[in-house]
């Protein structure tokens, strides 16, 4: 019995292993081809998400490597660190895009993707994540309506413009969805206040390379 | 393999025993992914390249195993496929595939990949079972598209929305536009929307056998009559 | 990727050693299913299947080699059965396999030359007599297989469905048709 | 203490595995024909998932680490089929009774896609171990209880007058669509 | 034809005279609605019940079913009432047909029709309609002189069939969200409950007006009751368990939590108790089932007005309980005559 | 006063019983004809013992009791047999059963009597046996020989429950039995009682019957019975179902499954006791009831008629009238329809109602189910029907079985109150037979896979040793061969095959020279043993042709 136990078991272990090795390997090998291209795609699909709010005419950088990691603050809304990327024109700070959240949408938490210009004003706004109700509160994706394209060019300003229409404020809103329009123009506020606060050390040297 | 036999189990793969209306199998990407026909057709097509490569990969091993690490070998060996395919497609086409998001590794627990090597592939030699792979995966893709494209109608009034992401910029002008401002009707592109459009397709499905029966059956009562 | 290969590899190992293992340490013998299968298959032992009898029938379906819908003196019920048991989808009877009312064996006296042949046949014993002698089918116990039909050589059984009477008769299924179509 | 409660109770029903997230559709639909029949496999998959979710924690977090995240897939379904081959031998073995009820779901389990889903959706979330260990039973249990539910309706729907071309399956998947919609009830509740 | 079988006598009551009745327990509801609302939700109605009786018609055709011994059985008009008061009255034409259509058609018929439908039709059109239309389905009318300008029913008939308003009126100015929303909105923004129920939107327990519709309601059921159409399990139980339940949570935080009176008296609960969650089809027939279902509606009613993503969980509710009534039926079962106890 | 208790649900359907009661008993003209079924009663059918032809007295036996629970069947006046065949009976299934046809020669000859004076006298056991062999059978509607109910088995009973409810409206038989013939009722109780060792008697009569009330009460007075209690019970359908009258009277609720004898009740029906009282006292045996005629007459009233009494000639004495469509045997609730109004009065026709359009209208179209619990409301037994129904309509015999279908005692109840107008009895009935022949099926199932597998073995068996005689035999041709090679030349004998084949050929030309010939039996020239044999085998086939014409092989 003891035997015949121990040769099952060496049997199929080795089985299980020869195959196992073998997978490891295809798969090993395709990572290793691929895995490069992979993080080039991944870059494209962030500088194009960048781009669409940060103007072609204000950076000549590389914006992908040039990073800083933003801790956890509660002007922002991040819970985890998050990564922020600057727009150089010549050498000189342009634009800063960073990511907040606004934690009090309808459903949930919103992911949001904030570009500011050197000057404190807005170069545009975009959602990465949501849970509003589809076909009501999801007009803030840019793929639904142009709304979020109604924070481009505003700056901080007086404090009373920054609600919704209806509050008496200065941002569209669409009936019966209000709470969403809400939670994103005071994430928004916010943002622009941090960057206020903080304005000198986001642009801060030395310049935080990707690791290849 | 001769072409009869080729015909027979591309036929079986793709209306017979197709698997999102017939046999009921590898139905969470069916459901999750058909909100429009891209991302459905992607999907599919991505299926049944893992079930025709698995086919042909496990085929040919299947006297080998033990039988107590079968199952576990074969998942290995469909999770290496998969893999593999997920990475090319990261690579490739970066933006389908955040949109496949979880279900492209989900294709290694897709039941249909699995069950269709104990069920055809553990039995036949590889050419054979590369076919019958590619051909439900086939089936699959064409549940996928009819879904994905009745939910988008439904859903956005457009169709092929997205094909972009798979055939690049210059496809864009081939998302067709259906009902031009549609309300939509947010229920066919949200889980349940799937649950129903798909409990109609194999209504129909069912309807078409039906049809197809008492056709046949006319038939040959009526060269009964005429031999008579 | 040597890191890769050797933690692919340790998992393997230890998966296959201890599924190894468990295949001797808990290898269990036979298929309870055969028994389920056939306890409910008729016991009409007539090879309509396509099977000598309804064990071999219960195990060809317990292994998945035929269909749950070959059996008709099961009828549909049977089939209902089979396909809970298996936790399959019913499927009706398709071509020539349909079931038909049910029936006994009767000898006739007047012809039956005692040539022993449909004893041999009956695969339930339901026919009793001698060589030379006169045999006779024990009603009760004839589970109409017709099976003993063939063999005779001078067609002398012949199969009798079993009357209806007020003992064994059955009240109906209520009809309501439901159809706009009178 | 609450953070945890919300998970369960999240899994279960607010991102129901079945109803919500779409995993596990095909026991879902293959195995709810008769109540008994839903229970075994709701009991086999919250053992082996409950399982599953803390070996596919340690693996992830101890033998890959980040620089072989690209085995995840490959060295977490290899595992959770391994517990699942094993656990069908010995249940087979040491309790005949138990086999009985769980025993034919059990091999059915390695091909529900929820088995691999849960374990990457808690990579993907981040979970900690308790967290994983939650999510795999919250969610096993959302899956059972669907299961159960389902198998009810579709008991008592075998005695409805269910037009001849949606009898069986088609009238099932109206069905789970309509207890779907009925489950988006749920959606806010735990945000 | 029937077989002719004991027993030969029936005593005379019908599914036809059942559904009339109870149709006509509505009416006091929907007159205090046409009171406070104007004749807004008549349009609704009507329309409804058009687009219920056609459909229901063409799938009993389609399944070659007598078309005019069905219709004339009431429940597709009864399924059209009860959704036509659960949406806005001023929801657009195609809304309500929509609704209608999917709550008749594939809630009830794809099951086989009248009692084969596992499922609450007039709550299903409900919830696909809230689910893929939340915009339409949040504009509710604006009770009688609290809104800032009149809206005459030919005002009212145009945004329906044409969706448009007179000149200059903008549709905030003539719609509202519920009280249930409002409050819920409120409490999002801080706002506490002493203070909302101080907007002029609220009465002496819940909505202006609304409280009166519910109370209509409250009537009808009563009459129900004493016509022993529905027991008194179902609505005593859903009642009391909702306002168990909001007491406890308003004892606890009455700044945050509102009164359990506002609970019974706004959204559908008055509707629900009586009229929805009665419904004989989808309901268990046990007496201890009918008051576990009510007592399960009621806490996910409460939980989902409360915390959830929708502004009253009547229906959700309806149809999650729904789910659980064959397995509530199995596990309620009362012991048959004889089998109680043991007797020597 | 005694408490009465209650039961769950029950209706109150119009009674129509003043139509009826108001007329006494009247005797029934003799009949043209009469035709006594041999299966009157529950268990095995009686056993002809006359023959066509003969010449019978009143109250001759002419079914003996076959079996342990069977009853005989006797002739209800004097005439002559014409004839013992399969006629129609009063059965719902309209299927022919075995009936004798006696032309009455007018004489009403009875055959000699034996009367008994005091039963004290005679024991448990002579009395029970007088009453079998009287046809006594219970005249509530069961149709149990009476004999064994009154089987006192060990436990002991302590009351006796004479049930006088009569419930269903029209029916008025028990109530006029009660007015007239009381005191011949309260004596077939005390003898009930002493058979049965109870303590008491209850008499159960539902309060719309005062006249019967009063006149039991005197009658109990009268004849100084003690602990004996005449009790008026509430009008209520089904008030009178043996379970629901005991639950009423003494509060116990007797288990589904269980004999009310377990729990010290037994039930017997007024007219039982009746009966079984002129029985044992004058020697008469079961050959006449009374039968209320109601329904589409001109003067609906109670007839005391003979068993076998064609129903239209019964009816025709109360005036049938125009419009009758056919007749209805027992009450609206639970009455069967007669395949053919000539059918013969059994031992259960406590009714007949001629039916028309205008007193039971056609049913309506059913309507699907509402599951609006009306029918769970008034359900006597307490059961789900809403449940039942759905699982009896979808076949589904399992779950009817699980939601206690054998339960159901088909009152009717739950028919009468849907609002559907969904014939919920015949739904139960169907699947109770469903599940009768199921079982049946299975039983012979399990029997023939046992017979199989015998044979199987024997087979196996017979193999071997023919294997092993083939063997030895080899063995020793071997030797023998070995010892004496020349001697013996192997016989030709042709491969057994063939042998087989030419016997058969030749077996089959006698056949057919036998049947060219006039059905010879060869029974000459045989030994006793063969004949014997032969007898047995003929007596088998009988009983097996027998079988194979009325049984599931069971
Ligand atoms: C099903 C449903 C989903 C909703 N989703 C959102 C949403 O995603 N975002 C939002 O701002 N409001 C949403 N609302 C509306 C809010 O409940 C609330 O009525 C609204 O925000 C108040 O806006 P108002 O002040 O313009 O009336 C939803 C309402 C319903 C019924
Ligand atoms: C399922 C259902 C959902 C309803 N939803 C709401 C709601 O969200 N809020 C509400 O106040 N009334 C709702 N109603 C309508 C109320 O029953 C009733 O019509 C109400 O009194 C109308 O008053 P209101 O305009 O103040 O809402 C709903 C009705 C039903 C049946
Ligand atoms: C629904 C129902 C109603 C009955 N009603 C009566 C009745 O009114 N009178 C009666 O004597 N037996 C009635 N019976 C029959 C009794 O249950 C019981 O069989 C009978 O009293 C036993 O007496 P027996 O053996 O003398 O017939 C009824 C049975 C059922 C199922
Ligand atoms: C008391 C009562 C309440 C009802 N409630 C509803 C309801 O809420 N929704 C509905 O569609 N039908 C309702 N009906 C009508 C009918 O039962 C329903 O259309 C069936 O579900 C259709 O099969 C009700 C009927 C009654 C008698
Ligand atoms: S067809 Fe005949 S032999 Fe085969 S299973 Fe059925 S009864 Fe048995
Ligand atoms: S007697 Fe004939 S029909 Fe009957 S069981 Fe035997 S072989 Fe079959
Ligand atoms: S009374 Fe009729 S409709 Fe009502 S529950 Fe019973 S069977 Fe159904
Ligand atoms: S017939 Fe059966 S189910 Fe109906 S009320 Fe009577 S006992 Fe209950
Ligand atoms: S594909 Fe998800 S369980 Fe089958």
């Amino acid at each position: 019995m003891r035997r015949t136990i121990a040769k099952a078991s060496f049997h199929t272990a080795l089985n299980l292993a020869v195959f196992a090795l073998i997978g490891t390997a295809i798969l090993a090998f395709t990572f290793a081809q691929t895995h490069e291209r992979i993080a080039q795609s991944e870059e494209a699909e962030k500088l194009k998400l960048i781009s669409q709010i940060v103007p072609q005419t204000l950076f000549d950088n590389d914006i992908i490597k040039d990073t800083l990691e933003i801790k956890p603050d509660p002007l922002l809304g991040n819970e985890d660190t998050t990564t922020a990327y600057r727009a150089r024109l010549g050498g000189e700070p342009s634009v800063i895009v960073l990511e907040a959240i606004a934690p009090d949408g309808y459903s949930g938490k919103i992911g949001l993707l904030i570009a500011i210009k050197n000057s404190g004003e807005l170069a545009g706004v975009r959602v990465l994540t949501h849970k509003e109700t589809p076909g009501l509160g999801d007009y803030i994706e840019i793929a639904r309506s142009p709304w979020i394209k109604g924070f481009d060019g505003k700056s901080p300003g007086n404090d009373a413009d920054w609600k919704v229409k209806k509050d008496g404020g200065q941002f569209d809103y669409m009936a019966g969805a209000t709470i969403t329009p809400r939670a994103v123009v005071k994430a928004v506020h916010k943002a622009l206040q941090y960057y206020a606060a903080h304005h000198d050390a986001l642009f801060a040297r030395p310049i935080k390379e990707l690791k290849p | 393999m001769n072409y009869q036999e080729f015909k027979d189990i591309l036929y079986n793969g793709v209306w017979k025993q197709n698997t999102g209306v017939v046999q009921l199998l590898g139905m969470c990407p069916i459901l999750a992914v058909s909100s429009s026909v891209v991302n459905g057709v992607s999907l599919g097509l991505a299926t049944s390249v893992v079930m025709a490569l698995s086919g042909a990969a496990i085929a040919p091993i299947r006297t080998v195993v033990p039988n107590e690490a079968r199952i576990p070998v074969f998942i290995l060996i469909i999770a290496v496929l998969v893999t593999v395919i997920q990475y090319l497609m990261n690579a490739y086409m970066y933006s389908l595939y955040v949109v496949l998001g979880i279900f492209i590794p989900l294709i290694v627990t897709n039941c249909i990949v699995l069950a269709r090597i104990e069920a055809f592939a553990a039995k036949n030699p590889p050419m054979q079972s590369a076919v019958d792979g590619f051909a439900m995966g086939l089936g699959l893709t064409a549940v996928l598209a009819v879904l994905g494209g009745i939910r988008e109608i439904f859903g956005h009034g457009t169709l092929l929305s997205g094909i972009d992401m798979a055939l690049g910029e210059s496809a864009k002008s081939l998302v067709i536009t259906v009902v031009p401002d549609y309300h939509g009707f947010l229920l066919a592109i949200l889980p349940p929307g799937a649950f129903i459009t798909l409990g109609m397709l194999i209504a129909t499905k069912n309807w078409l056998n039906l049809r197809a029966e008492a056709r046949a059956r006319a038939e040959t009562s009526t060269v009964q009559t005429q031999a008579a | 990727m040597l890191g890769a290969l050797l933690v692919m590899a340790a998992i393997a190992i230890v998966l296959g050693a201890v599924l190894g293992f468990a295949a001797i340490k808990f290898r269990v013998e036979g298929n309870p299913l055969v028994d389920k299968i056939d306890a409910v298959l008729p016991q009409t032992q007539c090879g309509q299947c396509g099977y000598p009898g309804c064990k071999p029938y219960a195990t060809a379906i317990a292994e998945g080699a035929a269909d749950i819908n070959k059996c008709p003196p099961g009828g549909e019920e049977g089939i209902h059965k089979l396909a809970d048991l298996l936790g399959m989808e019913f499927k009706p009877f398709g071509g020539e396999t349909v079931p038909k009312p049910k029936a006994v064996a009767i000898i006739d006296e007047t012809t039956c030359i005692g040539c022993t042949l449909c004893i041999q046949a009956c695969p339930v014993d339901a026919i009793v007599g001698a060589a030379k002698q006169m045999h006779t089918i024990i009603a009760a116990e004839c589970t109409g297989c017709e099976l003993c039909l063939a063999p005779c050589p001078v067609d002398c059984i012949s199969m009798a469905p079993i009357a209806e009477s007020v003992t064994n008769w059955k009240w109906k299924y209520p009809v309501y048709a439901l159809t706009a179509s009178k | 203490m609450t953070e945890y409660l919300l998970i369960l109770l999240g899994a279960v029903f607010v991102n129901n595995i079945v109803m919500v997230k779409i995993l596990g559709l095909c026991p879902f639909m293959g195995v709810s024909k008769k109540l008994e029949a839903a229970v075994g496999m709701g009991a086999a998959t919250t053992f082996v998932l409950t399982l599953g979710s803390g070996s596919s924690y340690l693996i992830s977090h101890y033998l890959l680490g980040p620089d072989l995240a690209y085995l995840t897939t490959l060295s977490f379904i290899v595992v959770i089929a391994g517990i699942v081959q094993f656990t069908e031998m010995a249940v087979e073995k040491t309790s005949p009774s138990l086999y009985q009820t769980l025993g034919i779901y059990l091999p059915l389990i390695t091909t529900n896609c929820a088995v691999l889903g849960i374990p990457l959706l808690n990579v993907q979330a981040k979970h900690n171990f308790m967290e994983s260990l939650l999510f795999g039973f919250g969610g096993s249990v959302g899956f059972t209880l669907v299961m159960v539910l389902f198998a009810g309706l579709r008991e008592r729907m075998e005695g409805a007058d269910v037009p001849g071309i949606f009898k069986g399956s088609a009238i099932a998947m109206v069905t789970a669509g309509l207890m779907s919609l009925s489950f988006m009830g749920f959606s806010g509740l735990i945000k | 034809m029937s077989g002719f079988f004991s027993p030969f006598i029936t005593k005379p009551v019908s599914v036809s005279r059942i559904m009339l009745n109870v149709l006509l327990a509505l009416v006091p509801g929907i007159a205090l609605y046409v009171w406070f609302y104007g004749p807004a939700i008549l349009i609704s109605l009507t329309l409804a019940s058009i687009t219920a009786l056609g459909v229901e018609a063409l799938m009993l055709k389609i399944q070659n079913k007598p078309v005019a011994f069905f219709l004339k059985d009431n429940t597709a008009l009864l399924t059209a009432w009860l959704l036509a008061l659960s949406i806005p009255p001023l929801a657009p034409w195609w809304l309500v047909v929509v609704g209608t259509a999917f709550a008749i058609s594939i809630s009830k018929h794809l099951y086989g029709g009248l009692g084969n439908n596992p499922f609450n039709p007039a709550m299903i059109g409900y919830a696909v309609l809230i689910i893929s239309f939340p915009v339409h389905m949040t504009h509710w009318l604006t009770p009688n002189g609290l809104g800032e300008i009149a809206f005459s029913f030919t005002d009212q008939l145009n945004y329906i069939f044409r969706e448009v308003l007179p000149g200059d009126v903008k549709l905030d100015a003539v719609t509202m969200a519920t009280p249930l929303d409002t409050l819920k909105t409120q409490l999002h923004l801080n706002g506490s409950i002493s203070d909302i129920l101080d907007m002029p939107i609220y009465g002496h327990l819940a909505g202006i007006g609304s409280e009166w519709v519910a109370a209509g309601f409250l009537l009808g059921g009563l009459y129900l009751l004493a016509q022993r159409i529905i027991s008194w399990h179902l609505p005593v139980a859903y009642l009391g368990t909702l306002f168990f339940i909001a007491a406890l949570f308003h004892l606890v935080d009455p700044t945050h939590y509102v009164q359990p009176g506002f609970h019974l008296f706004s959204g559908a609960a008055m509707l629900g108790a009586f009229f929805i969650l009665t419904d004989p089809v989808t309901s268990p027939t046990t007496p201890r089932g009918k008051i576990f279902f009510a007592m399960g509606a009621a806490l996910l009613t409460y939980l989902i007005r409360t915390f959830g993503g929708f502004p009253d969980g009547m229906a959700f509710a309806t149809l999650l309980m729904n789910i659980c009534v064959p397995l509530i039926d199995a596990w309620t079962q009362p012991k048959v005559f004889g089998k109680k106890e043991k007797q020597s | 006063m005694r408490t009465l208790y209650q039961f769950h649900g029950g209706i109150h359907p119009p009674t129509n019983k003043t139509q009826s009661n108001a007329t006494p008993i009247a005797g029934a003209a003799l009949p043209s004809r009469l035709v006594i079924p041999l299966h009157q009663h529950v268990g095995n059918s009686a056993r002809p013992v006359v023959e066509a032809g003969q010449h019978v007295l009143k109250g001759q036996v002419i079914g003996m009791a076959e079996g342990h629970l069977s009853s005989a069947v006797h002739a209800s006046t004097s005439g002559t047999i014409a004839a013992i065949d399969e006629q129609l009976v009063a059965h719902p299934s309209g299927i022919p059963d075995l009936c004798i046809t006696l032309i009455p020669d007018g004489q009403d000859e009875w055959i000699a009597r034996e009367s008994c004076e005091d039963w004290t006298t005679l024991s448990h056991s002579e009395l029970r046996h007088k009453l079998r062999a009287a046809g006594v059978v219970g005249l509530g509607g069961a149709v149990f020989p009476s004999d064994m109910k009154l089987y006192s088995h060990k436990q002991k009973i302590k009351t006796l429950v004479l049930n006088g409810a009569e419930c269903e409206p029209y029916i008025t038989c028990d109530d006029l039995l009660m007015r007239e013939r009381a005191a011949d009722i309260l004596q077939g109780a005390e003898m009930m009682r002493a058979l049965l060792y109870a303590e008491e008697v209850l008499i159960g009569i539902e309060d719309n019957k005062p006249e019967a009330i009063a006149a039991m009460r005197a009658a109990v007075a009268a004849g100084g019975h003690q602990k004996m209690d005449v009790i008026a019970v509430p009008t209520i359908y089904p008030g009178g179902g043996a379970k629901q009258l005991i639950r009423v009277l003494t509060g116990i609720e007797v288990a589904a499954g269980v004999r009310s004898t377990n729990m010290g009740v037994q039930c017997f029906n007024v007219g039982t006791a009746y009966s079984a009282w002129r029985a044992i006292r004058f020697g008469e045996p079961l050959i006449s009831r009374i039968v209320t005629i109601t329904g589409n007459v001109a003067h609906p009233q109670n007839f005391e008629a003979l068993i076998g009494t064609p129903m239209n000639e019964l009816v025709a004495q109360s005036e049938q009238l125009a419009g009758t469509t056919n007749y209805i045997m027992g009450g609206p609730m639970m009455g069967v329809p007669m395949p053919s109004k000539e059918v013969g009065v059994i031992k259960a026709t406590n009714c007949i109602i001629a039916s028309s359009d205008a007193i039971f209208p056609k049913a309506l179209t059913a309507l699907p189910c509402i599951r609006c619990t009306r029918c769970a409301d008034v359900c006597p037994s307490e059961l789900q029907p809403q449940e039942l129904y759905w699982f009896s309509k979808a076949k589904n015999l399992d779950k009817a079985e699980d939601y206690h279908l054998f339960d159901c005692i088909e009152c009717g109840a739950c028919s009468y109150v849907c609002p559907s107008n969904i014939p919920l009895v015949q739904y139960y009935r169907f699947a109770k037979s469903e599940i009768w022949a199921r079982d049946a099926g299975k039983k012979a199932a399990d029997a023939a896979r046992e017979r199989h597998e015998f044979r199987e073995s024997r087979i196996e068996r017979e193999k071997r040793e023919k294997a092993e005689k083939l063997a030895a035999k080899e063995k020793a041709a071997q030797e023998a061969k070995a010892v004496q090679p020349a001697i013996a030349p192997v016989k030709p004998d042709a491969d057994p095959e063939n042998t087989l084949q030419l016997k058969i050929q030749t077996a089959i030309d006698h056949a057919k020279e036998q049947a060219a010939a006039i059905k010879p039996k060869n029974t000459e020239q045989l030994t006793p043993e063969q004949q014997a044999q032969i007898d047995d085998i003929e007596a088998r086939r009988a009983r097996i042709r027998e079988l194979a014409k009325d049984a599931t092989p069971t």
